[in-house]
C-alpha cells in the first residue's frame, strides 16, 4: 500500500483565513494510505518545500499530496523539489485548496468540509499514481520548408541563418512562388521581383540550404525532432549536374506551350526555364508537351546540348531523409473564376482578366514588356472596369471570407493604369473597402485622388457588344443599376488554398478549416503552429494575407523551429496514452478519435487463449501524442490509458467525492 | 478423506486475520519476502511445508501465497509481480496491515521423506516452497539423508534466499548445493544453464532418492523428463502446482483438476498422482 | 456530511473539468473572488474527451446527485477536436440516461472557457440550484453505498 | 418467379455447403440443425460433406450463426456460414470491427423470410448483404415504420415510470452475460465486464451492477447496433435489451441523420466521427 | 396431516408469523407503454394477498439463492493502521420456510449440503442460513418437456431429505394435499398449522413421471472419467456462447467468486456467483489459463456434474431439472449429452455427432 504524505498550505492568510487548514490536515491522517499529514504556512517557500523534504525521509513516503493553490501555478515547481527526493515528480497530486475552495467561498464549515474533500480526491488519485519518466528523443538538426514561395524563402533564411540545415521542397521547377509575378509591391511600389529575387538568390546560395525544386513531398513519418520524409523528385529530364543554365535548349525547342508563368498571357517552349531569375536557372522538360517524350521525334535538345545533360529515359526519384521540424509554405492559387461566375463571360472574354494576369501585363519583364494592352487586340485599354470580390465573400457563389490582398491590389491596379494610360478612367467595383495595414489608407486615397471612381457594389453582368465589354452593377450608394462601357475587365479573384492541399495535410497529420485553409494551432496564441508538435505554418497556406504579413509569419515559424533545433533532444512528456496491448481487440476505434493521427495498429507476437498468434493491437507514436486522452474514451476494453489521468485513478477521484 | 487438515480459524474459515507485516525484504528485483505476524506479536498460524496461506490486502485483493518459512512468532511468504495485486503488495512497508487465513492445502509428505536422501530442485520464485521444506530437514537434520539442493535462476539477480542459496545451506551438513543461471553475467561465476539441463549434467541418482520439483511449469515439464530419464520413479518426484483460487477450501470451484481440487487436495502431488488427473495443468 | 433526510441537505456534484479551458476559468473564478457553492467538486482532466461515460455512471452508483462536464468551447479545444467527441458522446449519454429515468439536469455538459469565470460561476449556481430542488439522486445508487460510514471521517476521523 | 420452398431452401443449402466443404478451402459451415424439440433448432457446424445432411432450414432457425466465426480468429482455412440478412450485417460488424477478414469466410447467403422471432418483424434487411452464393430470390430492403416506435412509446413514460421498469428489469438480470455474448458488437476480445478492474464492473447480479452493466453494454454497442436481436432472444430472463441500444441508434439516427449499422464494411460509427456543425445543446 | 388447497394461504399466513415464509409465485413487470404484463415465476416472499402457485411448471429460478445468495456479504474491513480491524459479517438470525420445492430442487440442496458441509471445512455462511431453514417440498405435478429428472435416479414425488413432503391428496386434481414430516423440524412446521388438518383425505399421489426420458449408463461417471480426451468434446461443445446461463439457472451450480468493494479506507468483501463458463474464472494473474477455451469450459462443466462430483462425492450433479436446457440460448442440451455419451464408444478416435431429434421425420 501506497505511503502518502499530505500537506496542507495556508497560503499566509489566502486559504487559512477560509479553511480551518488544520482540521483538514487531521482529517487527511484517516485517509487511506496516508503515513503523514501536515499544515503549513507556505509550502512553495524554501522552508516549507524543505519541510516535505524532510518528512519524505522521515516517513517514507512515496507520494506526495499538496494542498494549496491551483496545480497550474505550483505543479512544476513541486515536480522539480520531487526531482531531488526519492519521490518520483509524478507521484505529486495538488488540491485546489485557493482558486477553487478558500478564495470562491465564505462559509467556514462548508469550505473545510470541501477542502477536506478535495484532498481526499487528491489522496485517492495518487495513490494510484506510478512513477512516470520523462524520455529524451534526440532531434535531428534539419528543417524541412515545404514550398519555395516568398514564405518559404524566409523561412528557410531565418533558419540557415541560425546555422541549421534546411531543405525547401517545390513543386515548380523554380522556387519564387507567385511574389516575383507580381509586378510592384503596394503601398511602396517597390519592384516585386526586385526585392524578392535577391532572396531566392540568397536561397539558393546559402550553405545550409538545399533546393529540392520540382520535387513534392511523398509520405511523412514520425514525431517531432524525428520525422522520417520521402520526397519524390519529378522527372526533369535535364541533368542539373551538368547543365549550366546556359539556355541554348530553350531556344531550340520548336513546341510552344501556354506558359504558366505568365498566367496563361504567353507561350513557353517544351523544355523552359520558367522565368529569367529563376532560382536554379536551369531548365525542366515538360513531358506532356515535349515531342520526343511524346511522340518519339524530334530530341532537339538533347543533339544541341553542349554538355550532355539531357536525360530523355529520366526516372522519378524517392528519397528519405531525416528531418527535426518542418514548416509548411504551401500557398495559395486563384480560384476559378470562371466557373463561379458565368454571368462574367465564363472566361469567353479574353480582356476579361484575374488580378495576377494584370501583374503580369503590366510587368516590364512580361509578355507585353509592361505596356498595358488587351489581350484580345493588343490596343491600350482607355476604360478599365476593376471588380472587387469575385469570389471572396460570396458563400452562394464562392467563398464567404475576405481575401484580404485584393482591395490593396486593386488600388494598386487602378494607380498604375491611371499613370501609365493617359486619360484612362478606372471603375471600380467594390463592397467595402479595407485597408488595414502601415500606409494602406493613404495609398488608398491617392488612388482616388488620382481619379479611380469607386462604385460600391456587385457586378450582376459582363458581356461583349461590339468592341466594348458592358459591366452591369448597381450603385447600391445611390440605389440605381450602373452601366460601364469597359475596354478591360480585372477581376479581383478570392484566393483559396493550394491545389492538392488535402494531399499534404493528410501526409502531415495536420487538419484544415472549412475552407481548408490549415488549421493553426491557436488563432490567438499559437497562430504558426499545427496541432502536430513540430510542424508550422506560414504564409497563405494558413489563410489570404499579403506579403508583409506572410514574411512575419515565415519568421515567426523560423524562431519556433529553431526553438526546437536549438536543442540536442527534447523532453517528452510522460503523460501521454499507452496501451495495453495484451488487451487490445485491435478494433480500431481509437484510431479515427486522435487529433495527431498517434495511433496506428500494428501487428505484435500475442495470445489467443494459450494459442501464440501475430495479432493486430493498437499502439501510440510517442512523439505524436499530446496527451489528450480522446482516446481513452472511445476504447470499449479500457486498455488505452492516458499515463497521470487513466481511468482507475479518476474512479478513484469519482469514489472519493462520493463518499 | 486421506487428508488431515488442520484450520487455524475456528469458525469461519474464509474469515481472516488481523497480522500485520514487520517485515519487507528485496529478495530480487522483482520478489519481496514479507514477515507478518499477528497484531499481538504471535505467530498467525503453525503451518506445514508446502502448506498455502491466502493473504489479503485489505481493499484490495488477495490470493494464495506459498508459505516459504516460520519461526517462533512468524510466517514468511515471498510474492514476485506478475500484475496488479502483487504490485500492490510490493508497496508494502514494514508495518502494513493486512488479512491471512490458511494454511490450505496438503503439504510435502514428511513421513514418506524420512531417512531418505532428498533432492530439491527449484525454479525462479519456485523455490519459495521448497525453502519451507528444505528449512524443516535442516531442522530436523537427523530424520534425513544427503540433502542435494539445485536451483536455477535467470541470472545472478534473480536468485532468491541469496543468503541461503549462496552461502548457509552449503555450509550444512551433509548437503550439496548447485546454483545456475540462465544467462551468464559479469558477477557470476558458477554454472550457466537451464535446471532440466543441469540435472542431468550433474546426473543424480534414483536410489533412495525422494525428488522435490518446482518452478514454472516449463521447467516442471522438461525437469520430469530429465529426472526420469536419470530412472527416478514418478512416485519419488513431488512437485507443487499452481491455479487461480478464490476461497483455499474447496468450494469456490475454480482450481479442480478433474475431482481433486489444487487448494484443498493440493498443491503437492507426486508426479505418479498427476497422471492420474487430466491433464489441464 | 449531513443524512439526506435533513432539511440543510446539500448535494453531492462532481464536475470534470477540462484543464485548457474550465478549469482555468474556475481558477480565474477564485482570482476574481467570485462566490458560489460549495457542494461542486471539480475533478481536473486534460481535455472533456478524456471522461468516459463509465465515469458518470460510477459517480451515479456512488451517490453523486449531479455530474457536469465542460470543456472548452467546439473549435476552441486545446487539442483541437477533442470536444467534438465530447458532443457526441455525452448528447447521447445525457438522452440514455434520461432514457433510463435519470433527469437530465443531473446529467449537463457545457462549454465554459478559461476566461469564462462569470459562467462558470453561475452554471455552478444554475447547476447546484436544478439539483437541490430535484432532491437526493436514489436512482442507480448502489446498494452498498451506505452514508454513514463518511460522516467520521468528515469530522477529521475518530480521535 | 416461384418462390422457393421450406424444403428447397433446406435442399440447395446442403447442396452449398456440400460443396464448399467437398473444395477443402472450407473447414466448416455453420447452420442450423434439429434438437429433440421441433420448435426448436440449435448451431450445427458441419465439417464433412455427410454432416450437411444434418443443417435443417425451417422457421425455427433462429440462432444467429456469424459470432460463431470469432471462435477462432487465427483460422488455417475458411469457416463456412449460413448467413441470413442479419447475420450478413453481423459479418460486416465483425469486419468493419477488425475481428474478421472476408478472406476467411465462405458465406453462404440465404434470404430470409422471417423467424419465429419477435425482432424479426422488424428485419430491414431479409437478402444477405454480403455473400458468396445466394439462395432465394432477393426481396427490397424496407426499414419498417415501427423502427423505433416502442421506442418513442416509451420516451414518453414519466422518468419515474421508466426508472422503476428498468429497476424491475434489472433486478431479474443474473448477470449471464448471455446478450454480450450472442452479440455480434460485442466483439473484443476481453470484454471491460471480464476484467479485474476495481471500479468497473462488479460481478454481482445485483441491481446496481446490472444496471451499470445494462447501460454501459447499450453505449458500448449502441453505435454499432445491428439490430439482430441476438441479445434479447438469448436472454433466460427477456429482459427487452434492444430497447436500450434502439434508443442509442435512434437518438444517433434523431441527432446526426440516417443511421443503419452493418451494411457494408466500410461504414463508419457515430462515435468514431463527428462534424463541426453536429447539434450543440451544450452552449 | 390433510391441509386443503384453499387453506394453503391460511397457513402460510400463520407460518409467516414465525418465519420468512418463500413460496413459488409471480412476479410481474408491466410494460405501460404496450399494457404487455411480464410474468415470471419464482420463488418470493409471502405476504398476504400473495399468490402462491404449486402446480404448473417448476420456478424459472431454483430456490438457491435463499441458501447460498447471489451477493453474499462475508466480511468488513478497514485498512488504516492502528485502527485496522476485521469484522465478520455472518447471515442474519432469521428463520425461513421454503414451501413448495420441487424434488429435483430439494435433491439439488442435498448436493449443496455436501459441498458447504462436509470435506474438512464447514461454510459458516452457508451453515448459518441452512439451520435456519425448513423446507416443504412437493410433489411434481407437470413435469415440463425438458424435465428428465427420473432418468436421473429422481423420483418427481418424493425428497427424502425435505422437512416436509407434500403431495396432493388422491388424484392430481384433488382439492387438498397429504403432508407428512419427514424430520423433527417438519413435526414443529406441522404442529404450528395443526389446526388446519381436514384429517382425512386420500392417499399421496404418487403418480408423476418425467416426459422426457433418457437412456443414461449407469456407470456413466467412470466411463465419462476415461472419455478426458474424447473427440465428442470437440463436436458438443461447439455451439455454445460461453454465457453463464446454465450456470446461474441450475439448482446445483455452486461456484463462487471473491471481491471486495471499497469506501475510503473501509470496505467490505463479498462473495457472488461464478460460472465455470467464463473465461475470467480460471485465468491467472499473468494470463495463462488452464481452459483457454469453451471447449475445455463446457467439458470441465459437463465433467463435473456427471462424473467429477460422483468421485467426489458420490452422486451425480445433475437433477435432470431441465431448466438449462430450457433457457440455454443455443439450445444445447445436457439430456442429449448423457444420451451421446452413452452411446459413444469410449476409445473413438473421431466422433460423428448426430444431433437428437434428425431422426425425426422430416417436413
Amino acid at each position: 500500500m501506497a505511503r502518502i504524505g499530505v500537506f496542507i498550505c495556508h497560503c499566509g492568510t489566502n486559504i487559512a483565513s477560509v479553511v480551518d487548514v488544520e482540521k483538514v490536515a487531521q482529517a487527511a491522517k484517516s485517509m487511506p494510505g496516508v503515513a503523514f499529514a501536515t499544515d503549513y504556512k507556505y509550502m512553495c517557500s524554501e522552508p516549507g518545500q524543505a519541510m516535505i523534504k524532510q518528512a519524505i525521509e522521515e516517513h517514507h513516503l512515496d507520494r506526495i499530496v499538496i494542498g494549496s493553490c491551483s496545480p497550474r501555478m505550483h505543479e512544476l515547481t513541486f515536480r522539480k523539489m520531487l526531482k531531488a527526493t526519492n519521490v518520483n515528480p509524478y507521484m505529486l497530486e495538488i488540491a485546489n485548496l485557493r482558486e477553487q475552495c478558500a478564495w470562491v467561498h465564505t462559509d467556514r464549515a462548508k469550505a473545510t468540509e470541501k477542502a477536506i474533500n478535495l484532498v481526499r480526491m487528491s489522496v485517492a488519485k495518487v495513490g494510484n499514481n506510478k512513477p512516470l519518466h520523462t524520455s529524451m528523443i534526440p532531434i535531428t538538426k534539419k528543417a524541412l520548408v515545404i514550398g519555395g514561395g516568398i514564405a518559404g524563402i524566409q523561412a528557410a533564411l531565418d533558419i540557415a541563418d541560425c546555422g541549421f540545415d534546411v531543405t525547401i521542397v517545390e513543386k515548380e521547377p523554380s522556387i519564387g512562388g507567385h511574389m516575383v509575378m507580381l509586378d510592384k509591391t503596394f503601398p511602396t511600389m517597390d519592384c516585386s521581383a526586385c526585392i524578392s529575387t535577391p532572396k531566392m538568390v540568397d536561397a539558393g546560395a546559402h550553405p545550409n540550404i538545399t533546393l529540392k525544386t520540382y520535387c513534392e513531398v511523398e509520405s511523412v513519418s514520425g514525431y517531432i525532432g524525428n520525422f522520417e520524409v520521402t520526397i519524390k523528385e519529378k522527372t526533369k529530364f535535364v541533368n542539373h549536374d551538368l547543365c549550366t543554365g546556359c539556355g541554348l535548349c530553350q531556344t531550340k525547342c520548336p513546341t510552344k506551350v501556354i506558359s504558366e508563368f505568365n498566367q496563361g498571357m504567353s507561350k513557353r517552349p517544351a523544355i523552359y526555364i520558367p522565368f529569367a531569375q529563376a532560382v536554379p536557372s536551369k531548365p525542366v522538360i515538360d513531358e506532356n508537351a515535349c515531342l520526343k517524350l511524346t511522340k518519339d521525334k524530334c530530341g532537339i535538345c538533347e543533339k544541341i546540348c553542349p554538355l550532355g545533360a539531357i536525360n530523355y529515359k529520366d526516372e522519378v526519384r524517392y528519397t528519405k531523409e531525416q528531418f527535426g521540424a518542418i514548416v509548411v509554405a504551401t500557398g495559395y492559387e486563384l480560384a476559378d473564376w470562371k466557373k463561379m461566375y458565368p454571368e462574367y463571360g465564363g472566361g469567353r472574354y479574353e480582356d476579361v482578366i484575374t488580378g495576377l494576369q494584370f501583374e503580369r501585363l503590366v510587368n516590364a519583364s512580361g509578355p507585353t514588356e509592361g505596356h498595358i494592352v488587351r489581350p484580345s487586340d493588343g490596343k491600350e485599354p482607355k476604360d478599365v472596369v476593376i471588380v472587387k470580390c469575385v469570389g471572396s465573400r460570396d458563400p452562394k457563389k464562392g467563398k464567404s471570407y475576405c481575401s484580404r490582398a485584393c482591395c490593396m491590389y486593386s488600388a494598386k491596379h487602378a494607380h498604375q493604369i491611371l499613370d501609365k494610360i493617359p486619360g484612362s478612367r478606372v471603375y471600380i467595383f467594390y463592397m467595402d473597402v479595407r485597408t488595414p495595414g502601415k500606409g494602406y489608407e493613404e495609398f488608398y486615397d491617392n488612388t482616388r485622388r488620382d481619379g479611380a471612381q469607386y462604385i460600391r457594389g456587385r457586378v450582376s453582368k459582363i458581356y461583349k457588344e461590339d468592341d466594348k465589354l458592358i459591366v452591369k452593377g448597381e450603385d447600391s450608394l445611390l440605389g440605381r443599376p450602373v452601366t460601364v462601357e469597359a475596354d478591360m475587365v480585372i477581376l479581383a479573384t478570392a484566393m483559396e488554398p493550394a491545389p492538392k492541399i488535402e494531399e499534404v495535410v493528410q501526409k502531415l497529420g495536420i487538419s484544415m478549416d472549412k475552407d481548408k485553409w490549415i488549421q493553426e494551432a491557436h488563432p490567438k496564441l499559437r497562430p504558426v503552429e499545427t496541432q502536430s508538435a513540430g510542424i508550422f505554418l506560414c504564409g497563405t497556406c494558413q489563410g489570404p494575407k499579403d506579403i508583409p504579413d506572410t514574411v512575419a509569419q515565415a519568421s515567426a515559424a523560423a524562431a519556433k523551429v529553431a526553438a526546437i533545433l536549438c536543442h540536442d533532444e527534447m523532453e517528452t512528456s510522460p503523460m501521454i496514452s499507452s496501451v495495453d496491448q495484451t488487451k487490445c481487440s485491435g478494433c480500431g476505434f481509437c484510431v479515427p478519435t486522435c487529433p495527431y493521427k498517434a495511433i496506428s495498429l500494428v501487428e505484435v507476437p500475442g495470445r489467443d487463449g494459450n494459442r501464440k498468434v501475430t495479432k493486430k493491437v493498437a499502439q501510440v507514436n510517442e512523439g505524436l501524442c499530446q496527451g489528450c486522452g480522446c482516446c481513452n474514451a472511445a476504447c470499449r476494453t479500457g486498455c488505452i490509458d492516458l499515463k497521470g489521468f487513466t481511468n482507475d485513478q479518476i474512479l478513484k477521484e469519482v469514489d472519493a467525492l462520493c463518499l | 478423506m486421506a487428508i488431515d487438515h488442520a484450520c487455524s480459524c475456528e469458525k469461519n474459515p474464509l474469515l481472516p486475520s488481523l497480522c500485520r507485516v514487520i517485515d519487507v525484504k528485496q529478495e530480487t528485483p522483482d520478489v519481496q519476502t514479507y514477515t507478518i505476524q499477528t497484531l499481538d506479536g504471535k505467530k498467525p498460524f503453525s503451518p506445514l511445508p508446502g502448506q498455502l496461506a491466502m493473504v489479503s490486502l485489505l481493499g484490495v485483493g488477495e490470493a494464495m501465497f506459498s508459505i516459504t518459512a516460520q519461526g517462533e512468532d512468524y510466517i514468511q511468504s515471498s510474492i514476485k509481480r506478475t500484475g496488479m495485486l502483487t504490485d500492490a503488495f510490493h508497496e508494502m512497508q514494514p508495518g502494513q496491515e493486512i488479512g491471512i487465513r490458511g494454511p490450505y492445502g496438503n503439504h510435502f509428505p514428511i513421513e514418506d521423506l524420512k531417512g531418505k536422501d532428498i533432492l530439491f530442485i527449484g525454479g525462479g520464485i519456485g523455490i519459495a516452497p521448497v525453502r519451507s521444506l528444505i528449512r524443516y530437514c535442516l531442522e530436523h537434520r537427523s530424520d534425513f539423508g544427503h540433502l542435494d539442493i539445485l536451483y536455477g535462476a535467470r541470472s545472478k539477480k534473480d536468485i532468491c534466499f541469496k543468503e541461503d542459496c549462496l552461502e548457509n545451506w552449503a555450509k550444512e551438513p551433509d548437503t550439496s548445493v548447485y546454483i545456475t543461471t540462465d544467462v551468464p553475467s559479469d558477477d557470476w561465476d558458477g554454472h550457466v544453464g537451464f535446471v532440466p539441463s543441469y540435472i542431468e549434467e550433474v546426473g543424480f541418482q534414483p536410489e533412495g532418492k525422494k525428488v522435490v520439483l518446482c518452478g514454472p511449469p516449463i521447467m516442471i515439464k522438461l525437469g520430469s523428463a530429465s529426472l526420469l530419464k536419470l530412472g527416478f520413479a514418478k512416485e519419488d518426484v513431488i512437485t507443487t502446482l499452481e491455479l487461480r483460487m478464490k476461497c483455499g477450501i474447496g468450494k469456490c470451484g475454480r482450481c479442480n483438476i478433474g475431482s481433486k481440487f489444487v487448494c484443498l487436495d493440493g498443491p503437492v502431488f507426486t508426479l505418479a498422482e498427476l497422471d492420474e488427473l487430466p491433464d489441464e495443468k | 456530511m449531513s443524512i439526506k433526510k435533513d432539511n440543510n441537505w446539500e448535494p453531492r456534484i462532481l464536475a470534470f473539468c477540462c484543464n485548457w479551458c474550465t478549469y482555468t476559468g474556475a481558477d480565474l473564478a477564485g482570482l476574481n473572488r467570485m462566490k458560489y457553492p460549495e457542494n461542486v467538486r471539480v475533478i481536473r482532466v486534460p481535455c472533456s474527451s478524456k471522461v468516459n461515460p463509465q465515469f458518470v455512471l460510477r459517480a451515479f452508483q456512488k451517490g453523486a446527485d449531479g455530474v457536469l462536464v465542460c470543456g472548452c468551447h467546439p473549435g476552441d479545444c486545446h487539442y483541437s477536436t477533442g470536444n467534438y467527441f465530447t458532443r457526441r458522446r455525452f448528447m447521447l449519454l445525457q438522452r440514455l440516461l434520461e432514457y433510463n429515468g435519470i433527469d437530465p439536469k443531473r446529467f449537463q455538459a457545457k462549454w465554459i472557457s478559461g476566461s469564462e469565470a462569470a459562467k462558470f460561476r453561475d452554471t455552478v449556481a444554475e447547476v447546484s440550484a436544478q439539483i437541490k430542488a430535484l432532491g437526493p439522486n436514489n436512482k442507480f445508487v448502489g446498494a452498498h453505498y451506505d452514508n454513514t460510514v463518511m460522516e467520521k471521517e468528515a469530522e477529521g476521523g475518530k480521535d | 418467379m416461384a418462390e422457393l420452398s421450406e424444403a428447397m431452401v433446406q435442399d440447395l443449402i446442403r447442396a452449398e455447403a456440400k460443396k464448399a466443404l467437398q473444395t477443402g478451402e472450407v473447414s466448416c459451415v455453420i447452420g442450423w440443425t434439429a434438437t429433440r424439440f421441433e420448435d426448436r433448432t440449435k448451431p450445427y457446424f458441419a465439417q464433412t460433406p455427410e454432416e450437411c445432411d444434418m443443417l435443417i432450414w425451417n422457421r425455427y432457425c433462429i440462432n444467429g450463426t456469424a459470432k460463431f466465426a470469432l471462435d477462432d480468429r487465427y483460422p488455417d482455412k475458411k469457416f463456412g456460414i449460413i448467413a441470413r440478412g442479419c447475420d450478413t450485417r453481423a459479418i460486416n460488424r465483425m469486419i468493419h470491427d477488425k475481428q474478421l477478414k472476408r478472406e476467411n469466410l465462405y458465406i453462404i447467403g440465404v434470404v430470409c423470410d422471417g423467424k419465429e422471432n419477435p425482432v424479426c418483424r422488424q428485419c430491414a434487411h431479409k437478402t444477405p448483404l454480403v455473400c458468396d452464393v445466394m439462395i432465394g430470390e432477393p426481396v427490397q430492403d424496407v426499414i419498417p415504420e415501427s423502427r423505433f416506435q416502442e421506442i418513442e412509446a416509451f420516451e414518453k413514460l414519466s422518468p419515474d415510470e421508466r426508472y422503476a421498469y428498468w429497476a424491475k428489469q434489472y433486478d431479474k438480470c443474473i448477470h449471464c452475460y448471455a446478450c454480450r455474448n450472442a452479440c455480434p458488437a460485442c466483439n473484443c476480445i476481453e470484454c471491460y465486464a471480464d476484467q479485474y478492474r476495481v471500479g468497473w464492473q462488479g460481478k454481482a447480479a445485483d441491481r446496481e451492477q446490472n444496471q451499470i452493466y445494462g447501460l454501459t453494454r447499450a453505449y458500448h454497442v449502441g453505435d454499432r447496433c445491428i439490430e439482430c436481436g441476438e441479445c434479447e432472444r438469448v436472454c433466460p430472463m427477456h429482459l427487452p435489451i434492444m430497447r436500450q441500444t434502439r434508443k442509442m441508434l435512434k437518438d444517433i439516427n434523431d441527432l446526426f441523420g440516417p443511421y443503419e449499422c452493418g451494411l457494408s464494411e466500410e461504414e463508419t460509427t457515430a462515435l468514431g466521427e463527428f462534424k463541426t456543425a453536429d447539434p450543440d445543446e451544450f452552449m | 396431516m390433510i391441509l386443503a388447497k384453499k387453506d394453503i394461504p391460511k397457513a402460510l399466513e400463520i407460518l409467516s408469523k414465525e418465519a420468512a415464509v418463500y413460496a413459488p409465485s409471480i412476479r410481474k413487470i408491466e410494460d405501460r407503454t404496450t399494457g404487455v404484463i411480464q410474468e415470471e415465476k419464482i420463488f418470493l416472499p409471502f405476504e398476504e394477498g400473495t399468490e402462491i402457485i404449486l402446480d404448473g411448471p417448476n420456478t424459472v429460478k431454483p430456490p438457491k439463492d435463499l441458501l447460498f445468495p447471489n451477493v453474499e456479504k462475508m466480511y468488513q474491513y478497514k485498512a488504516a493502521g492502528e485502527d485496522s480491524y476485521i469484522r465478520e459479517i455472518l447471515p442474519e438470525d432469521e428463520k425461513k420456510i421454503l414451501f413448495g420445492i420441487r424434488p429435483c430442487d430439494m435433491r439439488s440442496i442435498e448436493s449443496m449440503d455436501k459441498v458447504f458441509f462436509t470435506k474438512t471445512y464447514v461454510d459458516s455462511y452457508y451453515a448459518k442460513r441452512r439451520d435456519q431453514v425448513t423446507i416443504v417440498a412437493i410433489g411434481c405435478l407437470q413435469p415440463e418437456r425438458t424435465c428428465f429428472c427420473d432418468s436421473m435416479g429422481i423420483d418427481p414425488n418424493q425428497a427424502p431429505q425435505a422437512d416436509v413432503m407434500m403431495n396432493v391428496a388422491g388424484e392430481p386434481e384433488g382439492e387438498s394435499y397429504v403432508l407428512q414430516a419427514q424430520t423433527e423440524k417438519g413435526k414443529a412446521l406441522l404442529d404450528a398449522i395443526s389446526s388446519l388438518d381436514q384429517q382425512e383425505g386420500a392417499e399421496p399421489y404418487q403418480g408423476t413421471v418425467c416426459s422426457l426420458k433418457i437412456r443414461k449408463a449407469e456407470d456413466l461417471d467412470k466411463k465419462l472419467a476415461g472419455m478426458f480426451d474424447h473427440p465428442i468434446w470437440d463436436k458438443v461443445t461447439k455451439g455454445c456462447i460461453g454465457c453463464g446461463t446454465c450456470t446461474f439457472l441450475c439448482p446445483t451450480c455452486y461456484c463462487f467468486d471473491i471481491d471486495n468493494e471499497n469506501y475510503g479506507n473501509e470496505g467490505c468483501k463479498y462473495r457472488c456467483w461464478d460460472s465455470c463458463m467464463f473465461s475470467d474464472y480460471t485465468r491467472m494473474a499473468g494470463g495463462a489459463n488452464p481452459r483457454p477455451t469453451k471447449k475445455e469450459r463446457l467439458r470441465n462443466r459437463y465433467m463435473h456434474k456427471l462424473s467429477y462430483f460422483n468421485e467426489r462425492y458420490g452422486e451425480t450433479l445433475c437433477v435432470g431439472c431441465g431448466r438449462c436446457i430450457a433457457s440455454c440460448p443455443s439450445h444445447l442440451d445436457i439430456s442429449e449429452f448423457i444420451e451421446k455419451a452413452t452411446a459413444a464408444d469410449p476409445d473413438a478416435v473421431s466422433y460423428t455427432d448426430v444431433p437428437a431429434g434428425t431422426d425425426r421425420k422430416e417436413a
